[in-house]
C-alpha cells in the first residue's frame, strides 16, 4: 500500500484549536507590557535578570529531564520558559546572577520535575524558587534598585525601599501613616510602575493590561484575580477605616507589592489552582486574607508569595470538596 | 523460649518489679547528678555575668535587684558588681519584643560611668544565619566601651551609629532597643545601687 | 544458634540495608528536629545509640520474665529510665548540648526506633544478637543524623562541625537550617542513599 | 535510704500499679476476639497481594483459608505447593497438590507474518483498543501488541519483543498468578503445566476463521486442517471452530503433531535441538520469523 | 488575647509538625487518605488533650511538690501509654470501623512524640494554668490535624501524578512536607 | 436569548457542507449485507437460510427479546450466504448477505407515498407495529423504539420531545429530512402523541437550521399541542438529557431516564420512520445518510438501503479522495472510525465522513495542565481529567464514586483538551470495567 493506512481511533475525531503551548505563550505575551515597563525603569539589569532566569530554567529542565529522569524533554511546551519569566518578575532586577540560577534550579528541579513535571506539581514553581531565594538571601532579595527612568546602565543598584517595606518598618517603630506618607510614592507612580520593587511587579497598569488580555483570550477567568484583590481591599479597608494612622489605605495595598502580579499571574496558574469556579473563589479569598494578615502582622512586608504557596497546598483539599454539580443531582450534598 | 503467662498476678508483679528497679536507679542517678546540674545552671549565668562585667568578687546571683518596669513584661533584673566593696559596674538584662521572630533578650554590662563593658545575648529566636549573627564579635564589638549618652544606640538607617547586621535590620533594631532599655533602667537605679553597698 | 556470619549481619544490617532513617523511617522527629548542625546531629545520635544499646540489652535479658500483655508498658518504662538518665547526665555535664537538643532528649523515649527494636528484635533474640543489633541500628542512626547534619550545616551555614570554610559574609542557603530545609535535605539524601545502596547491592 | 530515692520508687510503683489495674479492667470489659490463626497464616503467605488466588489480598486470603473447612480448592499460585503445605500444617487441614503452571502466549502473529492494515491512534492499551475495533491487523483473535499483560505482570516475568511486537514470558520468573490472563482482552494467554524442564507443546493461534481467511490475515495461523488431530495418538487434540486445541491433560509431549502442521502454528518449547530430522529442519527454514528464537530468548532471560 | 496567640502560634506559626518536627511518624504514615487522616487527627486531638490534662495535673500536684520533677519523662510516658491503650481497647469495642481505619496506627500514638512533646511543652508556658495548658494542647492538635489533612489531600492528589521512579514514596512525601513548611514560613512573626 | 442546556457544552466548527443538498435516492446495490445486530440490545435471530428468496420488507431476522428488534430485507432477492462481516464496531459480526434481484421491479420503485393524515390505529397497535416494523432510534443510539413507548404504570408522561437538533458537525440528514418531509413528520408526531397519551410535543431545532425552524413554525401554526423550540447552537444538545434540560428546564435525575421527568424523546428520523410504518406499512429498510467530507467532490445526502456497503456511497460522491486517513461512520464527535469501506450501512448510520491527514490524526499527548476546561465543558458536571486518571491507574471504585457511569460519551472533554489527552478513551474504558465490576457483584 502506498498511501499510509487508514487510521482508527475512538471518538471524538475533531479537536479544538487550543493547545497547552498556545496557552503558555498567551501568558508570556500578557507579561510583555510589564516587562517593557521594567526595561524602561530598570534598564539593562531587567534584561539580564530575565534572560538568565529563562535560560537557566530551560537549561535545567533539559538537563534534568535528559540525564537524571531520562524521559522525554519537554522544554518546547513553554512552561519552563514561563516559569523562568515569572521567577524573574518576582525578584529584584540585578539580583546576582548565581542566585537567579539557584532560584531556577529550585523552581524547576525541586518544585516541578521532582513531582513528575508539568501538571503534577503541587506548588507554583516560580514562587517556590522565589520564596527559597527570599528565605536564603533576604539581603539581596530586598535590595530594590531605585527606579530610575530610562536607565541604561549596568551600574550597581542603588538600594531603595518598596512601598510596603517603608510602611512596615515605619509602623513597627512607632510611625504613623501621616508621617510616612511623605516617603511613599504617589499612586500615579505606583500605577505606572515608577517605584521600587521586584522586576515585574511595579506597574499596575501594564499588569492589568496583561491580565485583561488573558481574560479575553479565556486563559484565565475573573474569579481568582478579582476575588483576591477584592478580599484584600475589603480587609485592608476595614482596618484602615478603624485606624487610618496605623493602617495603610486599601489603594496602597492593592497597588503596592506583588498584589496584582500575584493575583493575575501567579495565583491563576492552572496547575496549582482549583478546577471549579467555586473552588477558585475560596482559594482566592484564602490568598487575599493570608496576604493581608502577613502584610499587617507578619515579619515579611509582602506576603502574597507565601499566601499563594499556602493556598496551593490547600488546592487538592478544595478540589475534593468543591466538585462541579453533577447533572441531575439535587444541589450538592456530596463530600469527598 | 518460655514466656510468662499473662495472669493478673504476673502482670502486676513484673510491672512492679520493673518500676521498682527503675525508680530506684533513677532516684540514685538523680542524687548523683543533682549537684552538677545546679552547678551547670549557675555556671551559665555566672559565665554571662563574667563576660559582661569587669572583675568582681561579690555573689552576684544572690544580690540581684529586680525592678518592675513598663518596658518589659517581667521585672528587669539588675546585677550590681563590687570588687572589694567598691562598685565596679552592673549587668542589666534588656529585652525587646520586636525581633524578627519575637523576643530578643540580652545582658548588658555597664561600667559605673554608664559606658558599656560588654554585651551577651541570652535569648533570641532570630533567623539562623542572619539575625543570629548578633552573637558574633563583629556586631557586639561595636558597642564595647561606648557610652549610650553620647553614642546613639540606633541603627545607622534610623540615624544612629550602629552598623546593622546585613539582612537583619529588624533583628539589629530589636537588639539596640533592648540595649537602650537596659541602659535606661541602669541610669534610673544606678545611684541606688552604688549607695546600697556603701 | 546464630553463627558469626549471622552476628555480623545483625550488626551490619542497621547501617546500610535496614538503615533506620533512610530505609525504615524510624525516629524521624529528632532526625529532622536537631540536625541543623553536624554536631547536634551527632550528639543526638550518640544519645539515642546509648539508650538503644542499654534498652536492647536489658529487654533481651528480662524478656522471658515479662508477660506479653504488659510487654509494651514494661519496655517503655525501661526505655524511659535510660532516657531520664541520659537527660540528667547531659544536663549536668554537657549543658551546652542539653540546651541545643532541648525537648528532643525526653522525646528519645518515643523514638519509634528504640521501642521498635525492643519489640521486634530484642524481645525475640539473645543478648549478643540484641547488643549487636542495637549497635548496628544505633550507628546507622548516628550516621544518618550526622550526614544530614553535615549536609544541612554545609549548605545552610557554610561550615562543618562549626568550622566555617566560607567567609563570614558569604551567602549560604539559610533555608537548610530552617525547618523546610530539614525535609528537603532528607528527601534528596534518601534518594541518594537509595541510589548508592541499589548500586552496591 | 535516701528519701528522694524512696519517693521516686514509691511514685513509680504506685503509678505502675494503677496503670496495670486500669488496663486490666478495661481490657476485660471491652474484650474483642480475633483468631490468632489469621495472623499466623498471613505470615506464611508470600505477601505479594497479587490477587492470583482470587482474594483481594493476602490478608483476606488468610481469613478465607481460616474460615473455609476444605481448603483443597484454594491455592496460592505465587507460593505454590510449599506454601500451601505450610498453611495446611498450620491449620491442620488437607491440601491438594497442584501441578505448577506457567503462562504461554498463544499467538505468533509477528509484524512479518501478520501485516498491519490499519493504524491505531489512542492510548497504548490492548483493553482500550479492543473496545473500539479488532486491531491493526486483519486477525481479530490474535495479540493486539500494546502490552497490557506486561503491565499487569507484577513479577517482571513478561516483556514485549520489539521486533515481533509480541509479549514473551520469562518462564523462570512466572509465578502463574494469572494476572496476564486476566489482562488480555483477547484471551491469548493460557496457563499450561510447566512439566519437566518446562517442556510444552501447544497451538500458537486462536484464529477461528476458515482456513483461507485466517491464512490471509496471518501466515502462521491455524487453518483448521485437522492434520494434527489425525496424528495425535492420545486424542489430545480437538478441533473447535476451525481451531485446534491441545489438551495438556492428555498430551504426552510426543510432538507428532508439530511437524505435520502446514502453517507451523504448533509451538514446542525447550526440547533438545532437533537431531537432524528432515521435517524439523524444513520448519526452521520455512519460518525465519522466529517462533523458535523466542524460545531461546526465554532461556537467555 | 493570650489564647488567640496560643492558637495562632500553635496552628500556623510554630506548627507542631511543620516547624517543631513533632509527630512526623504518623504524619508520614497515616496520611495516604483524607478519610484516615481525619480519623487520626481526631484520635490525636482526643489523646493529646486528655494526656496533657493528666500530665499537667500529675506534674503540678504530685511531681513538683514531691521534688520529683526529674521523673517527668518516665511518668508522662507511662500515663500516655496507658491512656492510649485504653482508648484503643475501648475503640475496638465501640467503633470497629474507626478502629479498622486507624489500624496499626493507634499504638503509634503512644510513640507519637507529638503527644509527649506537647505535654512537656505545655509545662513551659508563660503564666501557665491548667486551662491554658489544655488549650495549648488542643491548639497543637488542631495544628497537627490541619497539617495532616492538608498533607493527606496532597498525597491523594499525587497518587494520580507520574512521580519519577526515584522520588516515589518517602522522598516525595518529605519534599511536599518541606515545601509546605516553606510556605508556612510566611507566617513568621505573626505572634 | 435562545434556550439551551444548563451545563457545559462546546462549539465545534459546524461544517454542514450538505445542508442545501436534496436527498437523492440511491439505486439498490447488487449485494446487501444486513447485520443482525443493528440496534442496542439482543441481536435478532436469523429466520432465513441460504438460497431463500426474499421479498422487499420481508422479516429476515426476528427480534431476540424485549430489547431487540426485527430486521427486514431491504431488497427483493436471494440470500446467498450467512457470513461474518466487519461492521462499524470494528469486529466481524453475523450478516445476512442478499443478492438483489435486478429483475424484480419493486427494487427500483421510487416510493413517494402520498401524505396520509388520518391515524387509524389505536395506541397499543401503534406500539406493536413500531416493534414489528423494526423501528429503532435513528439518531445514532439505535435504541429499539417500542421499548421507549412502553411506559411503566407509575410514570406520568406529559411531553414528547422531537429531536431535530442534529448537533453533530457535518451531518445534515435530519436537517434535510425535516425540510423535505415536514408534513409527514408532523403526522408522525401526532401518531406518537396518541400512542403516549400526551398532549404536548416540542420540536427542538438548533438555530443554525433556520429554514427548518421557519418551516415547522409555519406547519405548526394551527397546532396547539405542538410547539417549535429554536435552540442555541451548542454541542451536545442532541443528547436526550441535554435536550430536555434545554427545552423544558428539567434535569433527568442521576442514573435516571427521561421518563422519570415525564418525557419521551425521539429523533425526527425515527418519527418519519414511524410515520411510514404506521401510515404506509413500510418497515425500516432505508434511511437518510449524509456522505460528506471536505475533500469529497460532491458531498450529498442519500436515501440508502440498509446493508449497502459504504464503498457504494463513496463511489456515488465521486470516489475516495487522495490522502484519506479516516472513514467515520457517524459524525465527527461520536461517530466510529471504520476499518474499511466494506462495512455496510445500518439503521444507526446517520452519516459517512471522510477525512484526511489534517483532521484524522490526533495530536501529541502532553501532560495535563489542569486548566479545568474539560470540567467546564462537561455537560454532565463530571471531572473528566479525574475520571481519566482514575481509570488509567485502575482505581475504578473511586471512579464509580465520582459518577463515571453518568458520562454520556459526548467527547466534549477530549475535544477541548489543550494537551490532546485521550480523556474519553479512558473514561469509556473505565465505564466498561465499572459496569463489569458492578454486574459481577450482583
Amino acid at each position: 500500500m502506498d498511501s499510509p493506512p487508514i487510521v482508527i481511533s475512538a471518538s471524538p475525531h475533531v479537536h479544538s484549536e487550543r493547545t497547552s503551548k498556545k496557552i503558555m505563550y498567551d501568558v508570556v505575551i500578557a507579561l510583555v507590557p510589564a516587562f517593557l515597563v521594567s526595561l524602561y525603569v530598570f534598564g539593562f539589569n531587567a534584561l539580564i535578570t530575565t534572560s538568565i532566569a529563562i535560560i537557566s530554567c530551560l537549561l535545567f529542565e533539559y538537563l534534568i529531564q535528559k540525564y537524571l529522569m531520562k524521559t522525554e524533554v519537554t522544554i518546547t511546551d513553554g512552561s519552563a520558559l514561563l516559569t523562568g519569566l515569572l521567577l524573574a518578575f518576582n525578584v529584584p532586577a540585578g539580583l546576582p546572577i548565581w542566585m537567579i540560577i539557584v532560584g531556577s534550579l529550585v523552581a524547576i528541579g525541586i518544585a516541578k520535575l521532582s513531582f513528575g513535571g508539568l501538571g503534577f506539581n503541587v506548588f507554583n514553581p516560580a514562587l517556590v524558587g522565589r520564596v527559597f531565594l527570599l528565605v536564603c538571601f533576604p539581603v539581596q532579595m530586598t535590595l530594590w534598585p531605585m527606579a530610575v527612568v530610562n536607565n541604561t546602565t549596568i551600574a550597581d543598584a542603588v538600594s531603595g525601599a518598596t512601598t510596603l517595606g517603608i510602611i512596615k518598618e515605619g509602623l513597627q517603630f512607632g510611625g504613623t501613616m501621616t508621617e510616612l506618607s511623605a516617603k511613599l510614592p504617589s499612586s500615579v507612580d505606583m500605577l505606572l510602575g515608577i517605584t521600587g520593587g521586584s522586576l515585574g511587579e511595579m506597574s499596575a497598569i501594564a499588569l492589568l493590561l496583561g491580565g485583561l488580555y488573558l481574560m479575553i483570550r479565556k486563559v484565565i477567568s475573573w474569579h481568582i484575580p478579582v476575588t483576591v484583590l477584592l478580599t484584600m481591599a475589603i480587609m485592608t479597608g476595614i482596618f484602615w477605616s478603624i485606624d487610618p494612622e496605623h493602617y495603610a489605605n486599601p489603594l496602597i495595598h492593592l497597588l503596592s507589592g506583588g498584589a496584582i502580579l500575584g493575583a493575575f499571574f501567579m495565583a491563576t496558574d492552572m496547575v496549582t489552582s482549583p478546577m471549579t469556579k467555586k473552588g477558585m473563589v475560596i482559594f482566592a479569598i484564602g490568598i487575599g486574607a493570608i496576604t493581608v494578615i502577613i502584610r499587617l502582622y507578619g515579619a515579611y512586608p509582602e506576603g502574597i508569595s507565601f499566601a499563594i504557596l499556602i493556598m496551593n497546598a490547600f488546592v487538592p483539599l478544595i478540589n475534593s470538596y468543591f466538585k462541579p454539580r453533577r447533572f441531575g443531582s439535587k444541589i450538592k450534598a456530596k463530600i469527598m | 523460649m518460655s514466656k510468662k503467662e499473662s495472669t493478673f498476678l504476673n502482670m502486676a508483679l513484673s510491672l512492679i518489679v520493673i518500676t521498682l528497679v527503675a525508680g530506684f536507679s533513677l532516684g540514685f542517678v538523680n542524687n548523683l547528678t543533682l549537684a552538677p546540674k545546679a552547678e551547670a545552671k549557675l555556671a551559665k549565668k555566672v559565665n554571662a555575668l563574667k563576660a559582661v562585667l569587669p572583675e568582681f568578687d561579690n555573689d552576684l546571683v544572690s544580690e540581684v535587684v529586680r525592678i518592675k518596669t513598663t518596658v518589659a513584661k517581667d521585672s528587669v533584673e539588675v546585677y550590681p558588681a563590687f570588687k572589694s566593696g567598691k562598685f565596679v559596674g552592673a549587668a542589666v538584662i534588656g529585652a525587646s519584643e520586636k525581633g524578627f521572630s519575637g523576643l530578643v533578650k540580652i545582658m548588658v554590662g555597664f561600667k559605673p560611668d554608664g559606658s558599656i563593658q560588654n554585651i551577651v545575648v541570652l535569648e533570641q529566636k532570630e533567623t539562623p544565619g542572619l539575625g543570629t549573627k548578633m552573637k558574633e564579635e563583629k556586631f557586639l564589638g561595636q558597642f564595647r566601651d561606648k557610652n549610650p549618652s553620647d553614642y546613639n544606640l540606633k541603627v545607622s538607617k534610623d540615624g544612629g551609629e550602629v552598623d546593622a547586621l546585613t539582612g537583619a535590620t529588624i533583628s539589629s533594631r530589636a537588639f539596640t532597643e533592648a540595649a537602650q532599655s537596659a541602659y535606661d533602667e541602669y541610669m534610673k537605679i544606678k545611684d541606688s545601687l552604688t549607695k546600697s553597698n556603701n | 544458634m546464630a553463627n558469626t556470619i549471622d552476628q555480623k549481619q545483625n550488626f551490619l544490617k542497621g547501617i546500610v540495608k535496614e538503615n533506620p532513617i533512610f530505609v525504615m523511617l524510624l525516629g524521624m522527629c529528632p532526625t529532622l528536629g536537631v540536625t541543623s548542625s553536624a554536631f547536634n546531629g551527632f550528639g543526638m545520635g550518640v544519645a539515642t545509640l546509648f539508650v538503644l544499646l542499654m534498652s536492647n540489652t536489658v529487654v533481651s535479658l528480662v524478656k522471658s520474665q515479662i508477660p506479653s500483655k504488659v510487654r509494651i508498658p514494661a519496655f517503655i518504662i525501661i526505655i524511659a529510665s535510660f532516657v531520664t538518665i541520659v537527660e540528667m547526665v547531659l544536663e549536668a555535664f554537657i549543658p551546652f548540648l542539653y540546651e541545643q537538643l532541648g525537648i528532643f532528649i525526653p522525646l528519645i523515649v518515643v523514638n519509634c526506633l528504640i521501642l521498635g527494636r525492643a519489640e521486634a528484635f530484642a524481645s525475640k533474640n539473645d543478648l549478643k544478637s540484641s547488643v549487636l543489633d542495637a549497635l548496628g541500628m544505633g550507628l546507622g542512626f548516628v550516621l544518618a543524623l550526622t550526614v544530614l547534619g553535615i549536609t544541612r550545616e554545609i549548605l545552610g551555614n557554610g561550615s562543618i562541625f562549626d568550622y566555617k570554610f566560607v567567609s563570614e559574609d558569604a551567602n549560604t542557603f539559610i533555608l537548610f537550617i530552617l525547618p523546610p530545609g530539614a525535609f528537603i535535605a532528607l528527601a534528596y539524601l534518601s534518594i541518594l542513599f537509595n541510589k548508592l545502596t541499589a548500586k552496591t547491592a | 535510704m535516701n528519701e528522694s530515692i524512696l519517693n521516686s520508687v514509691l511514685l513509680l510503683v504506685s503509678l505502675g500499679a494503677v496503670t496495670a489495674l486500669v488496663l486490666f479492667v478495661v481490657s476485660k470489659k471491652f474484650y474483642v476476639y480475633e483468631d490468632p490463626l489469621i495472623a499466623e497464616v498471613e505470615d506464611i503467605l508470600p505477601g505479594a497481594n497479587c490477587a492470583g488466588c482470587g482474594s483481594p489480598g493476602c490478608k483476606s486470603f488468610a481469613e478465607k483459608l481460616v474460615a473455609t473447612e476444605d481448603i483443597s480448592d484454594l491455592f496460592c499460585p505465587v507460593g505454590g505447593n510449599d506454601v500451601m503445605k505450610l498453611v495446611a500444617e498450620t491449620l491442620g487441614k488437607e491440601v491438594a497438590e497442584k501441578d505448577p503452571t506457567v503462562a504461554v502466549v498463544r499467538c505468533q502473529g509477528s509484524c512479518e507474518v501478520r501485516p498491519k492494515t490499519t493504524e491505531y491512534q489512542g492510548p497504548k492499551s490492548c483493553a482500550i483498543s479492543a473496545m473500539i475495533y479488532s486491531g491493526e491487523t486483519d486477525c481479530q483473535y490474535g495479540c493486539l501488541g500494546d502490552g497490557d499483560c506486561v503491565t499487569a505482570c507484577k513479577f517482571d516475568a513478561m516483556f514485549m519483543d520489539e521486533t515481533t511486537g509480541l509479549p514473551i514470558v520469562i518462564t523462570d520468573k512466572c509465578t502463574s498468578c494469572g494476572m496476564c490472563v486476566e489482562a488480555c482482552p483477547r484471551d491469548i494467554i493460557e496457563m499450561r503445566p510447566k512439566n519437566k524442564r518446562d517442556l510444552k507443546v501447544y497451538v500458537g493461534c486462536l484464529n477461528e476463521e476458515k482456513g483461507g481467511i485466517a491464512k490471509k490475515a496471518c501466515s502462521v495461523a491455524c487453518i483448521g486442517c485437522s492434520k494434527c488431530e489425525d496424528v495425535c495418538p492420545k486424542d489430545a487434540i480437538t478441533m473447535v471452530n476451525n481451531l485446534a486445541y491441545i489438551d495438556p491433560e492428555y498430551c504426552t509431549l510426543c510432538r507428532k503433531c508439530v511437524p505435520v502442521c502446514p502453517t507451523h502454528s504448533i509451538i514446542e518449547t525447550n526440547f533438545p535441538p532437533p537431531k537432524v530430522k528432515k521435517v524439523v529442519e524444513k520448519k526452521v527454514e520455512a519460518d525465519p520469523s522466529g517462533e523458535v528464537k523466542s524460545v531461546n530468548l526465554v532461556k537467555d532471560a | 488575647m493570650d489564647y488567640i496567640v496560643i492558637l495562632i502560634a500553635a496552628v500556623f506559626v510554630n506548627n507542631i509538625v511543620l516547624s517543631q518536627f513533632l509527630g512526623i511518624c504518623p504524619f508520614l504514615g497515616v496520611s495516604n487518605k483524607i478519610s484516615t487522616s481525619v480519623g487520626m487527627a481526631g484520635a490525636v486531638m482526643f489523646v493529646m488533650t486528655i494526656a496533657t490534662t493528666a500530665t499537667y495535673l500529675l506534674h503540678n500536684y504530685i511531681l513538683l511538690p514531691a521534688g520529683l520533677d526529674y521523673l517527668r519523662t518516665i511518668t508522662f510516658i507511662l500515663v500516655i501509654a496507658a491512656l492510649v491503650q485504653m482508648v484503643e481497647i475501648i475503640l475496638k469495642k465501640v467503633s470497629p470501623p474507626l478502629y479498622q481505619a486507624l489500624g496499626v496506627f493507634l499504638p503509634l500514638i503512644t510513640t507519637n512524640c507529638a503527644v509527649l512533646g506537647v505535654a512537656i511543652l505545655a509545662l513551659g508556658l508563660e503564666n501557665s494554668s491548667l486551662l491554658k495548658a489544655v488549650f495549648f494542647a488542643f491548639s497543637n492538635s488542631l495544628g497537627f490535624g490541619l497539617a495532616l489533612i492538608v498533607f493527606a489531600s496532597i498525597r491523594e492528589y499525587l497518587e494520580l501524578a507520574n512521580i519519577p521512579e526515584g522520588m516515589k514514596g518517602v522522598p516525595i512525601n518529605l519534599l511536599v512536607a518541606g515545601l509546605l513548611s516553606l510556605a508556612f514560613l510566611g507566617f513568621t512573626g505573626l505572634v | 436569548m435562545l434556550k439551551t442546556f444548563s451545563k457545559g457544552g462546546i462549539h465545534p466548527p459546524e461544517n454542514k457542507l450538505t445542508s442545501t443538498k436534496k436527498i437523492k435516492r440511491l439505486a439498490p446495490p447488487k449485494v446487501v449485507y444486513v447485520p443482525i445486530a443493528q440496534h442496542i440490545g439482543i441481536p435478532a435471530e436469523i429466520i432465513v437460510d441460504r438460497k431463500d428468496k426474499v421479498e422487499i420488507g420481508q422479516v429476515i431476522a426476528k427480534s431476540g427479546g424485549f430489547v431487540s428488534s426485527n430486521i427486514h430485507s431491504p431488497v427483493a432477492g436471494t440470500v446467498t450466504k450467512l457470513d461474518m462481516v466487519i461492521d462499524s464496531s470494528g469486529y466481524k459480526k453475523q450478516c445476512i448477505v442478499i443478492r438483489t434481484d435486478v429483475k424484480n421491479e419493486t427494487n427500483f420503485q421510487e416510493v413517494d407515498y402520498p401524505l396520509k393524515k388520518e391515524i387509524d390505529l389505536e395506541p397499543a397497535e401503534i406500539v406493536k407495529r413500531i416493534s414489528d416494523f423494526g423501528i429503532v432510534g435513528l439518531g445514532g443510539a439505535t435504541f429499539p423504539s417500542h421499548v421507549k413507548l412502553n411506559i411503566k404504570e407509575d410514570k406520568k408522561m406529559d411531553c414528547l420531545i422531537i429531536n431535530g437538533v442534529e448537533c453533530e458537525p457535518y451531518l445534515t440528514a435530519d436537517h434535510r429530512l425535516m425540510l423535505e418531509k415536514g408534513e409527514e413528520i408532523i403526522v408522525g408526531i401526532k401518531i406518537l402523541m396518541k400512542a403516549l397519551h400526551v398532549h404536548k410535543a416540542v420540536i427542538g431545532i438548533e438555530d443554525n437550521k433556520h429554514d427548518a425552524v421557519e418551516l415547522f413554525k409555519r406547519l405548526t401554526a394551527d397546532e396547539k399541542e405542538i410547539q417549535v423550540a429554536a435552540l442555541q447552537v451548542k454541542y451536545p444538545q442532541g443528547g436526550e438529557k441535554q435536550l430536555i434540560s434545554a427545552i423544558l428546564g428539567r434535569e433527568v435525575p442521576k442514573n435516571g431516564l427521561p421518563m422519570d421527568v415525564g418525557v419521551v424523546v425521539n429523533n425526527v428520523g425515527t418519527i418519519f420512520a414511524i410515520y411510514e410504518a404506521i401510515q404506509h406499512n413500510k418497515p425500516l429498510i432505508e434511511r437518510v445518510v449524509t456522505v460528506t467530507g471536505k475533500k469529497l467532490d460532491n458531498p450529498s445526502n442519500f436515501w440508502v438501503k440498509i446493508g449497502t456497503p459504504i464503498k457504494d456511497l463513496i463511489e456515488e460522491v465521486g470516489g475516495m479522495p487522495e490522502g484519506t486517513r479516516k472513514i467515520i461512520n457517524g459524525g465527527p464527535m461520536m461517530g466510529k472510525a471504520i476499518k474499511n469501506t466494506d462495512v455496510p450501512v445500518t439503521k444507526g448510520t446517520s452519516g459517512i465522513l471522510i477525512v484526511d491527514e489534517d483532521e484524522a490524526c490526533r495530536g501529541e499527548v502532553k501532560n495535563c495542565i489542569r486548566c479545568g476546561e474539560c470540567v467546564n465543558v462537561c455537560p454532565m458536571g463530571l471531572e473528566p481529567h479525574l475520571l481519566m486518571n482514575l481509570s488509567e491507574k485502575g482505581m475504578y471504585e473511586k471512579a464509580a464514586q465520582e459518577d463515571i457511569m453518568t458520562c454520556i460519551e459526548c467527547g466534549s472533554c477530549s475535544y477541548v483538551c489543550p494537551s490532546n489527552r485521550p480523556l474519553l478513551d479512558y473514561i469509556r474504558f473505565g465505564k466498561n470495567i465499572t459496569k463489569n465490576l458492578a454486574s459481577s457483584k450482583n
